[in-house]
């Protein structure tokens, strides 16, 4: 067990996996050379080599088009664009070529790619630079997304996505890279599409993921000095996600609130609530509440962006109503 | 594959008259409405597909774009299974999943027809990447259009090739047209120039002389095998028939589609016939496609209809291959 | 009163507002001298002249950057991009400068420009030709979204869209173009944001756009058959929607099904029920249930693509399964 | 605009010291805290900004990049409400919205910075279809650096601009830097070899050089006015600081960022000293730079916290305007 970083979590989980199989090979803008924008692909270059670990052009459009062709003939690559914000340069590469390949040509090719997106705000970079856009990628049958919330789910989803046979996206919250916490030993592993209980309670459901986690535990501890008990849900994996565990903390509790930092509208948190609406229709004792952003682009200054991020105050009173 | 194991002429013929019965039968079918969706043929554009892929080996891997027929069938794609496929089978290459513009075949290498114009480049790269990296030997190819020389991903897709050097052909086919437009009033640029920018040596040939396609292209690729980086072929052609199948043509002159002197087959037949080939050996390989041809689809037709269920099992990998 | 194709009167949608603002220019792939991929801009070209309709090379990206830019220099610039699926080529253009410009700029600056986005299936088209991606725009503060169902509504939402100061994403379904209706004299109106009821019932309501009206009214009338009544809200435009107009409709009937042709999970249909499981909780007396399309690309063969979309019988079983 | 009314040096030297002297304090507030989020600063590529924007007339427009302050400035936006914005007051160009990566202004025709890479091009293209629509006389005009040369967007904007002959300066700012790696590692091409392939007459500077930016620009504007169509200057520059404040740059060596011969404002002021000019004209420019950032300083922070409701309602546009 030891404290490390998130963003040195990831590190380890890449620098394991590509010890274990040399046919992982890294690029994207500045991972190799100066060791990536947030530092998370640090050191591989020195140690796996200028053929596996590769600094690229500013060209998003065929990073994750060459991973699709890297992938369809026996490369297992790792992108990163570099804020999820240019994922826009790339969506043709993923969502018509990574995500159909499989599939459109009858099961012949296997596409065991990763490509990591640093989403999320609170450093003030503006409407351009702080976008979550993780609620585009799950609507896309043939992707995988996963969002860790923890120093050990960072290791541990990290190396699933690798080892994972589809193309999965590893969405990474830019406000936790520099986050301690335990990285235990033995090394952990999760599975892609399981949730983790992050505090057990009987009176109402946070569901969330990524950085909202903390807030939805902050949340919690706020609602118990009151008395109400609340259990939070860390989904983990967007697609798929655990719909079973959610169901199961809904009949516990009765009540739900989901919570993210994408903007609220047309968000992850909606195909939540849709299919609780429906297959937990009869648990529900409350109006199911979300608690995203406003329908609004990312603001730059403090005072704006603080307003505009969801955070456990707003959580708390989003418990408050659904109860009431 | 060097200049030693070149194709010879006669197997030039028989790839193009494959192609070129295959989809002439295409056209019947969807015509009666055996083939669903919509086709684009390359039917006078076979010298390209031909003369490229026969100085490709089954290893080297290759991504096609929409009008991908000739390609896939040049780079060894099973001819019962390709009908199969377009007329929407189960036993089709892909399960009746993709249909004609999703051809694709891991067994020979062939990546893949694609529906976007332009997204065969940057796969092609990375599969590149992959041989680069992997150190197979193995080469990957493009093929695309004159049309998709307009798309961003071409201009990345040839600075990420040429500054890792990367073991790629792109080879552009070259018809004039843009889907229902001149290209000429749509691209700036030369198609050779717009390489050589890039640093990657750059050639044309007539696309309509097999021949000429051909030994270019193994001059091509025993450079890029030879670790000289990628290559750019341009391959002048003519599109003969409409933009897909049904298109009435409105925006183009009658004459245009008929220089029936410059189809490649009836240049490599007269060749042939000037050479002193037989004509019983020149009219075999029609014959002889013609007759896969009904075979294939004799077989295509018994085909049985795709289960949705197995479709939807295919979206992703079975379970138990994930970890 | 005449009969007219669809997109025959999205045609005379724009030729009436070129006629009348000589600041509106098209352009796009073969929308000017081909007339369009599908025929919609036909004639264009030969009546406002070749500065003002633009054949352009296959570049999305630049087809979409070039209308913000104009529309920030005094054009309403209304493009198409021949395929909805081809505009994951555009997403940067769309998402993070048209959508944020006005925003991001403090209001300096207006954009009134229209995207035209031919949607949908039906014609095996295969998974690179067929999909319904709107769900990603919806999510997207700054874009407005419509989806017309009706020759009447194609006319009217085509007007409001161009008329609009802000950029307007019109999605059109591939399968109407050719559908005849009704274009009534005077010319229609319609504001963007409001539904339409379809059809009144009292027993359950249909939720739907796009193409899936045509699919929601057959299943109205064949539910009918067995005395239930079913109403149908056409919600016309999805970003805004109407949220007011399906609140009233569930008040009278408190039974919910949302049908549109996108794959299901994550779709637009996820915000309306998660809206509705929380304003609308008190009044739904069943399940909400969502019929869309399953979580797979777009088959390309006949049976698959039949048994892939979702049609009358479909929603029929929703609306049995949401009363039982 | 022709060369007739071109800018004097001291004008230039004047519009330099001040995007020098504005982004020196910015670097101060920013360690400070008092600038939140990121910023990149342009000292020492301030002769591009400013040579070529005095070529150009206030409606005329300009896109521009991350790296946007100077061509703001040079554009004539206004320094109090430059620094409001960047401090994220409500009085600032853009209420507090945007920052350092957003800074526009629709009175002086800036389109505004722009966070992504490339965007900036086609912005422009489209400005310049509006200024040739509506026969303005007015060419737009776009800043972006040699990283930026990579995006497939580049390619598409050059080529749309080149078939539609558009009134549209493309000017790449060559600091031989894409962020944190040497561009020269990035990207094979030459820039002007690039413009060349789209047949876009294209010319390279010495950017340090702020009068030759200016001669050059003024000749490229003219021919651009008269119809040539689009234009392409490679302003060849240092990037003297980290990509952004609070780059520690181990990727680069120290040397690389102190060639202070190169410095546009030094060499300058070194000519018009030679030229002349008496020293007292030549430091007066610093000194106003100086005091009129003072001002806009001190007016910034007195500015005022943008309200979040305020922000709410401008993401459309206000109903009554709707139809
Ligand atoms: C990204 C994208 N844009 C547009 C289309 C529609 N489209 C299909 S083929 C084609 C023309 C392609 O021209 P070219 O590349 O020269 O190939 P050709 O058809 O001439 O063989 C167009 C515009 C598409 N399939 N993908
Ligand atoms: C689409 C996109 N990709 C990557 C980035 C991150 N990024 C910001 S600036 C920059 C380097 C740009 O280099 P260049 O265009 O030469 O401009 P310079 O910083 O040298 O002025 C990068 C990679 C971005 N903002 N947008
Ligand atoms: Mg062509
Ligand atoms: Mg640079």
């Amino acid at each position: 067990m030891s404290e490390v970083r998130f963003g040195q979590a990831i590190n380890r989980a890449l620098a394991d996996a590509m010890a274990a199989d040399e046919n992982i090979v890294i690029f994207g803008e500045d991972v190799a050379a100066p060791g990536g924008p947030f530092g998370v692909t640090r050191g591989l270059l020195d140690r796996f080599g200028a053929e596996r670990v590769r600094d690229t052009p500013i060209s998003e459009a065929a990073i994750v088009g060459a991973a699709v062709g890297a992938a369809m003939s026996g490369l297992k690559p790792i992108v990163e664009i570099m804020f999820m914000d240019f994922v826009t340069l790339s969506m043709d590469a993923l969502v018509n070529q990574a995500a159909k390949a499989r599939f459109m040509f009858g099961g012949q090719y296997a596409l065991p790619m990763v490509v990591r997106l640093p989403h999320g705000g609170g450093i003030n970079a503006g409407p351009q630079h702080s976008q979550c856009l993780e609620a585009w990628l799950t609507h896309v049958p043939g992707l995988k997304v996963a969002c860790p919330a923890t120093v050990s789910d960072a290791y541990a989803l990290t190396r699933a996505a690798i080892a994972d046979p589809d193309p999965v996206i590893l969405v990474e919250n830019k406000s936790l890279y520099a986050v301690k916490g335990a990285l235990p030993e033995p090394l952990p592993s999760v599975a892609i599409g399981t949730a983790d209980i992050a505090r057990p309670g009987r009176d109402a459901t946070i569901v969330t993921y990524g950085a909202m986690r903390g807030m939805a535990l902050a949340a919690a501890d706020m609602l118990a000095k009151d008395g109400v008990e609340t259990e939070v849900i860390d989904l983990r994996s967007l697609q798929p996600w655990d719909e079973s565990a959610v169901l199961a903390s809904l009949a516990r509790t009765h009540r739900l609130v989901i919570a993210h930092e994408a903007v609220e509208a047309f968000g992850v948190g909606a195909e939540i609530a849709a299919r609780m609406a429906d297959v937990g229709f009869d648990e529900l004792d409350g109006p199911i509440v979300r608690v995203g952003a406003p329908f609004m682009p990312v603001p730059f200054a403090k005072e704006l962006e603080a307003r505009y991020r969801p955070d456990a105050a707003r959580i708390v009173e989003g418990v408050r109503r659904t109860l009431a | 594959m060097t200049a030693a194991n070149s194709s010879s002429p006669l197997d030039l013929l028989r790839t193009m008259t494959l192609i070129r019965e295959a989809e002439l039968r295409l056209a019947q079918l969807f015509a009666d409405g055996e083939v669903p969706g919509f086709i684009h043929l390359s039917v006078g554009q076979e010298g390209v597909a031909a003369g490229v892929c026969a100085a490709l080996s089954s290893t080297d891997t290759l991504a096609s774009n929409h009008r991908g027929h000739g390609h896939a069938l040049a780079k060894g794609l099973d001819l019962e299974r390709f009908f199969l496929e377009i007329m929407g089978k189960a036993e089709g290459m892909c399960q009746g999943r993709g249909g004609s513009m999703h051809v694709a075949d891991a067994a020979v290498g062939m990546l893949g027809a694609n529906g976007i114009v332009g997204a065969g480049l940057p796969i092609a790269v990375g599969s590149a990447l992959a041989h680069q990296v992997r150190k197979s030997g193995a080469i990957a190819t493009v093929f695309f259009g004159d049309g998709a020389l307009a798309e961003g991903v071409m201009h990345e897709s040839f600075n990420l090739a040429s500054i890792w050097r990367l073991p790629v052909l792109f080879v552009c086919e070259n018809n004039g047209w843009s889907e229902f437009s001149p290209t000429s009033k749509q691209l700036a640029a030369d198609p050779c120039a717009l390489a050589l920018s890039h640093r990657i040596a750059a050639r044309s040939v007539d696309g309509n002389d097999v021949l000429a396609v051909h030994e270019m292209a193994l001059v091509l690729v025993d450079e890029i095998r030879e670790g000289g980086g990628p290559r750019f072929l341009e391959c002048r052609t003519t599109r003969v028939r409409g933009h897909f199948e049904g298109d009435p043509q409105k925006y183009r002159e009658a004459a245009d589609a008929a220089r029936s002197e410059d189809d490649p087959i009836g240049r490599l037949e007269r060749r042939l016939t000037a050479d002193g080939v037989p004509a019983p050996d020149i009219e075999a390989a029609t014959r002889e496609a013609k007759r896969r041809v009904d075979a294939a689809v004799r077989r295509a037709r018994s085909g049985t209809a795709p289960a949705f269920d197995a479709a939807l099992r295919d979206v992703y990998a079975p379970s138990e291959a994930a970890p």
